[in-house]
């Protein structure tokens, strides 16, 4: 495949796009149908309403406006979506994407310049669409020494851990991809995964400064583990339960950013560390270890650490807001679903449409959900200003102040924890 | 003699632990040189600056061209701040020709150099800036820098290599209102310095990450023979335009900073305080300058100096620069040495960053107000 | 006879037509993507050769902001970039390194000689360590003339490769 | 100023103010005089100038010359270091300019250590008669400004801890560049 | 234990979404194998030497070495945090005794990572 591709005409594109959709119906038809017929065989089809759901059924579903309502329904509250759109990945990426492009103009704004501004007409919004389609068509170099099948899976392995950092994080009352019991010691043990992915990357990588880098990153990650699990505590001794969704519903009077403030000082510290965000950047400091552990990483592989790590900044922002911020409680603000649809249908002209099983989704997520948002935009907001406000630290300095300051304070925090309630004033019998 | 300066460049030991670096000259803490770093986990262990990479052969072309003709390529190696980096050939060549020049040129040409010194520590500024990782101490001073250029510009007509000094004077006469747009800029920019003091001099994190890192004692200052914010900021009180004032210096009142510690943030702090002091200078100059005269004498086609040798000093923003001028009674001159303030304040490189952290590194580097383009001529 | 159709040469015929097709179907649309892509993200290596990275540094700066056109300023490692601007003369003992620099680098990659150094020498034409312009050692894409170039001439520059990007083949 | 423009002005518009002084400046004269009385008729003071005194010396003595330099002078560190081919006296003069930080007095003083290596017309860097003895231990500062010296004329700095190639590329095999007979492109 | 299977199917959606990414883009993208220096490891425009992976220790080991330690108590001490609510006020004591002992280790621990002679 090398062909110049000449000056852009839309006529010539209208006509590939025609070309492409023959043939995507040709060889659709061509290969897909004997496909699925054979999946059928050994596929169990899943049931909707008792029945089960062939293609056929499939198909008049979508095109039968009072099945395609229950349908998208059912699709919604499946797992798979749960998994792949909402609370999960889809959403995540979207926040994601829109962080770095955020990144960029704020950083900018604060500099007194403009910023991406010329990509896509308006104010560069499709400036991370052409670094997307940059990276994806950029050479990979994959190191003639390097250890390749570690040094192919690491990125990978970023956004997958990053994904099921996300998976744990309750967007709204319900929505969340695995609502555990045990939530905040499933983050710790997530969050565990990082440094040994920074490791294996920079290791199989074998250049010397990848391997500072994840040097560097596992010192500071494992350093700042302690404070983060510590400064957390506190939130458990309050609410006295680990799961992150009651720990939601427990902030339902007050947040307990009021209780606990220096809890949530050490652990926005500790999360910026984690992050590896200025002024902790120290695996990827520029001038003193060319960029760290992401040394070697050239074109997709690079746009996909990039991803994962912004994945991260996402959930590590929405569980700041989980534990500390009340999560998505928050006065409800969005209007309810109009009774009459549900009763008495949609009225266009002279037909009157029943629709069954709407409203879709509830009040209180759409409710939960915008709260949610706002507030983790905000806390992405205080993870982003300090990039343009601090110079980097040294990894001495971060050291110490990890273990001297951040445990030190962290337990402050603890006691205080347990003082409120040994005092009386929250717990059984206090205003909690 | 301390026991910071050892014989030489050796390892203190040799073994599989240590790992060597290169530093450079694709980089983003280098610039254009190369620095061979031998590491001991996080602790340097020996660096061996390695320079030479935009090494041109000014001093050898410079045999083959007239003191004239010499004027735009001399300029070449420091081509923001090349009205100082012009001023001692300048002098040299005067002296060695005997020219005197016009009242209203040496007003002219020290408010150049001082406008010229701001350009190049600015640009320096936003350099240390960003290897400490503050991106936005990088955007601010460069923005600011073009406050400067444009006076620079309007006075020369060039952007950055302006060769303006000519000897006998200046090339050309200042425009019509150059005072009053002087005065004005120069005032914005000295509130706009102000403003970097609070936001990146006193920045908690930019004292703890650079204070006591790579002292220079007073002794060893004197000793290895550094020169400019180096020296001052290790507490020895030497600026050439006060001790050996050219053209008008010893008429304006210069004051010059002068820190104690010699850590790096001493040396980061003293060429801001420089920068304030030149608008206090560049004030000074404008009121005390002859509105009026002549800005140069005529000099007659290719002028030949003496059988003579001439040495003549200046301060910039990186030191006292040198240039020596060897003649024999040719239009050319016979050798032209060109004694910079970076390659003698490169030697200090090394013993600066021996047991430094590697992380400090990037910090000492730059705080020792070292352009490579100069170093390597 | 099905065999006699069906031989090794006939299918390979086939599917060489098949891509054909497919080629001609994706590769307009995909190849004007691409390039649209790579025209908006120049990363520029962090490689300074002489003394016109003071303007190459002051093109980043609030007054001219490259980054607007999606040109980020001092980015760190080499394998994540793909422009080269030559900042200046190089000298014979940079040509080597500059040449290695340019060979990691992934494809794609683009060269911007900057300054008349670059260019020809410039002004250091006849001295002893000077290489007469960097045509003999990298491909070069775009010459910014100037002795430095000012920071427009250089985003000219970048306009210029953008369009040479437009209608290069993207593969 | 061009050439082209000067030259159409008259040589008498040309305004030279020669003013050489005929008694020489008191301090640097007291300078080299106590060089003059310590070392008889080792040294020869070549130029006494506001401000500037040239010493020359040959090279057997110029250890015990810097010594007395530094220790009674008090000049403390060295400027830069020069070295000037002359090829038609069959030698190669390296010209020291110390500088005083310490005495106050000394401020505006530069003093100009000359001395002569011999010059070999084929040379061998390193391993020829092109030797001088090192200043590094008198003055620290003159380490890389050595080393210059060394790989540009090819004066082999004996006692000199490190002299190693410093500006020009590593695989440089021509003459040293800033001798006269070697001649750049095109000149 | 069903929830707990979700979080490792959000791990594979991940990787099963990603994988493509890195797969179009080794099939669209150009590719000249014809170098060989372009696979050395990078290193800032030299010709690389040395290994890259060495026995490297930064001196910051002792910090990995308590994390080992200090970890499992920041674990234990969740255990009792979640049921604090539910235990007797007497119950702190036993706690505080080993949060004693463990900042007595802690402190040990931190005064003998600044000893430069033993990283």
């Amino acid at each position: 495949m090398s062909v110049i591709a000449p000056k852009f005409k839309l006529s010539y594109f209208i006509k590939s796009l025609t070309d492409n959709i023959f043939w995507i119906i040709v060889l659709l038809t061509l290969i897909g149908i004997p496909i699925i017929m054979i999946v059928l065989i050994f596929v169990d089809l899943p049931v909707h309403d008792g029945e089960l759901v062939n293609p056929f059924l499939a198909f008049t579903m979508i095109f039968h406006p009072e099945l395609a309502v229950p349908f998208l329904k059912s699709i919604i509250y499946s797992d798979f979506f749960k998994i792949a759109a909402f609370p999960g990945f889809g959403f995540a990426a979207l926040l994601a994407a829109a962080t770095i492009f955020a990144e960029r103009k704020l950083l900018a704004k604060m500099q007194l310049r403009v910023g991406p501004f010329y990509c896509g007409k308006f104010e560069g919004i499709l400036q991370l669409m052409g670094d997307g389609l940059k990276l994806i068509s950029k050479e990979i170099i994959i190191p003639a020494k390097a250890d390749k099948p570690l040094f192919w899976a690491a990125p990978v392995l970023f956004v997958a851990t990053a994904a099921a950092f996300v998976a744990l994080i309750p967007v709204a009352p319900g929505w969340v991809v695995a609502d555990l019991d045990l939530g905040l010691i499933a983050v710790f043990a997530v969050i565990g995964f990082f440094p040994i992915i920074t490791v294996i990357s920079s290791w199989s990588a074998n250049s010397k400064y990848p391997f500072i880098g994840g040097i560097r990153a596992l010192h500071q990650m494992v350093s700042f583990e302690i404070p983060l699990i510590l400064s957390l505590l506190g939130v458990t001794i309050l609410t006295g339960t680990l799961s992150l969704s009651e720990i939601v519903h427990a902030q339902e009077n007050y947040w307990l950013i009021v209780f606990l403030p220096i809890g949530a000082i050490v652990f926005f510290i500790s999360m910026l560390a984690e992050l590896e965000r200025i002024p902790f950047d120290l695996p990827e400091a520029e001038s003193e270890i060319v960029a760290g552990w992401l040394t070697e990483f050239s074109g997709m592989m690079y746009g996909l650490v990039q991803l994962g790590s912004y994945i991260k900044l996402y959930a590590f922002a929405g569980l700041f807001v989980v534990l500390f911020l009340g999560g998505w409680q928050g006065p409800m603000v969005v209007p309810p679903f109009p009774e009459e649809i549900i009763t008495e249908g949609i009225q266009a002209g002279p037909i009157t449409v029943q629709i069954a099983g709407l409203p879709i989704v509830s009040q209180e997520m759409l409710n939960g959900t915008l709260w949610f948002t706002l507030k983790t935009v905000a806390v992405i907001f205080f993870i982003l200003i300090p990039r343009g406000v601090f110079p980097r630290i040294r990894i001495d300095m971060l050291l110490s102040i990890g273990w001297n300051k951040l445990i030190a304070l962290a337990f402050v925090n603890m006691f205080i924890a347990v003082g409120l309630i040994y005092a009386g004033i929250l717990g059984p019998g206090g205003i909690w | 003699m301390t026991a910071k300066l050892p014989p030489g460049l050796q390892l203190e030991k040799e073994d599989d632990k240590i790992m060597t670096l290169n530093v450079g000259p694709q980089h983003p803490g280098s610039g254009h040189m190369r620095l061979i770093i031998k590491v001991d986990g996080d602790f340097i262990v020996s660096c061996d600056p390695d320079p030479g990479y935009v090494h041109r052969g000014e001093e050898k072309m410079a045999e083959y061209r007239n003191y004239i003709t010499n004027i735009p390529h001399l300029e070449r190696p420091v081509i923001h701040d090349s009205c100082n980096i012009l001023y001692p050939y300048v002098l040299g060549v005067e002296e060695l020709l005997g020219l005197e020049v016009p009242e209203r040129a040496k007003y002219i040409r020290v408010i150049a150099a001082e406008l010229n010194r701001i350009v190049y520590t600015l640009y320096w500024l936003g350099i240390y800036g960003i290897f400490l990782g503050h991106s936005t101490m990088f955007m601010w001073p460069m923005g600011d820098r073009e406050l400067a250029i444009d006076l620079l510009e309007k006075l020369t007509g060039a952007r950055v290599t302006h060769s303006y000094f000519v000897p006998g004077g200046i090339r050309n006469d200042a425009p019509a209102n150059f005072e009053d747009v002087c005065i004005r800029q120069v005032n914005y920019l000295e509130k706009r310095l102000r403003t970097y003091g609070d936001i990146f001099y006193d920045n908690p994190i930019l004292i703890a990450r650079t204070e006591n890192t790579g002292i220079l004692t007073r002794e060893d200052a004197i000793r290895l023979g550094t020169t400019g914010t180096v020296l001052r900021a290790s507490g020895v009180d030497f600026d050439i335009r006060t001790k050996e004032p050219y053209d008008v210096y010893d008429e304006l009142d210069v004051h010059t900073n002068v820190l104690k510690n010699g850590d790096s943030y001493d040396r980061s702090k003293t060429p801001w305080l420089d920068m304030l002091e030149s608008c206090n200078i560049i004030r000074q100059a404008l009121e005390k300058m002859p509105k009026s005269g002549s800005v140069r004498v005529k000099l007659k086609p290719n002028p030949k100096g003496g059988d003579d040798e001439v040495y003549k000093r200046v301060e910039s923003g990186r030191g006292s620069l040198g240039t020596y001028i060897v003649s024999r009674s040719k239009p050319e001159p016979y050798r032209l040495k060109m004694s910079v303030g970076s390659f003698r304040n490169l030697i200090c490189l090394p013993y600066l960053l021996k047991g430094e952290k590697l992380g400090n590194m990037p910090a000492v580097y730059w705080s020792l107000n070292y352009w490579p383009v100069e170093a390597d001529r | 006879m099905f065999k006699d159709l069906i031989t090794p040469q006939t299918a390979n015929t086939f599917i060489g037509k098949l891509g054909d097709i497919l080629v001609k179907a994706i590769d307009q649309p995909l190849g004007y993507a691409i390039n649209w892509g790579r025209l908006w993200s120049l990363w520029p290596v962090h490689i300074e050769t002489a003394c016109c990275s003071v303007e190459f540094g002051a093109a980043s700066s609030p007054r001219y902001d490259v980054e607007r056109f999606g040109i980020i300023e001092a980015f760190g490692s080499l394998r994540q970039c793909d422009l080269v601007v030559v900042q200046g003369t190089i000298t014979r003992k940079m040509a080597p390194r500059l040449r290695l620099v340019y060979d990691q680098m992934p494809e794609p990659k683009y060269v911007i000689a900057m300054g008349a150094c670059a260019i020809t020498g410039g002004l250091y034409f006849d001295s002893y360590n000077v290489l007469p312009g960097i045509d003999g050692i990298l491909p070069v894409d775009v010459y910014v003339p100037g002795c430095p170039p000012r920071p427009e001439t250089l985003i000219q520059g970048c306009i210029l490769l953008q369009e040479k990007i437009k209608n290069m083949k993207a593969r | 100023m061009s050439d082209t423009d000067s030259r159409k002005q008259e040589e008498t518009e040309t305004k030279l103010v020669v003013e050489k002084q005929d008694d020489l400046p008191k301090f640097e004269k007291e300078q080299s005089n106590k060089i003059t009385e310590k070392f008889g008729s080792k040294t020869e003071i070549a130029f006494v100038k506001p401000d500037r005194v040239r010493v020359n010396v040959k090279k057997e003595d110029i250890l015990e010359v810097a010594s007395f330099i530094r220790d009674e002078l008090h000049y403390d560190h060295a400027e830069s270091v020069t070295g000037i081919d002359f090829p038609t006296d069959k030698e190669i003069e390296v010209v020291y300019h110390l500088g005083s930080y310490t005495d106050p007095k000394l401020g505006r003083q530069v003093l100009s250590l000359a001395t002569r290596a011999p010059r070999e017309d084929v040379p061998n860097p390193g391993n020829d008669s092109t030797r001088l003895p090192s200043l590094r231990d008198i003055f620290y500062s003159v380490e890389f400004h050595e080393r210059e010296c060394f790989e540009m004329l090819g004066v082999f700095f004996e006692g000199h801890p490190d002299n190693r190639r410093l500006l020009l590329p590593e695989d440089w095999a021509d003459l040293p560049p800033l001798r006269k007979d070697f001649k750049i492109k095109g000149r | 234990m069903a929830n707990y299977s979700q979080v490792m199917l959000m791990f594979g959606f991940a990787v099963v979404a990603m994988a493509p990414a890195l797969i179009i883009s080794r099939m669209i993208s150009p590719r000249k194998r014809s170098n060989p220096v372009k696979f050395l490891p990078m290193e800032c425009g030299q010709v690389p030497s040395g290994a890259g992976r060495t026995h490297f220790m930064m001196q910051y080991y002792a910090f990995i070495l308590m994390f080992v330690v200090f970890d499992v108590m920041a674990i234990f001490l969740y255990a009792w945090g979640a049921t604090l609510l539910e235990l007797e006020k007497s119950t702190i004591l036993p706690i505080i005794a080993f949060l004693g002992i463990m900042f007595g280790a802690m402190a040990y621990a931190l005064n003998q990572s600044k000893r430069r002679d033993i990283w």
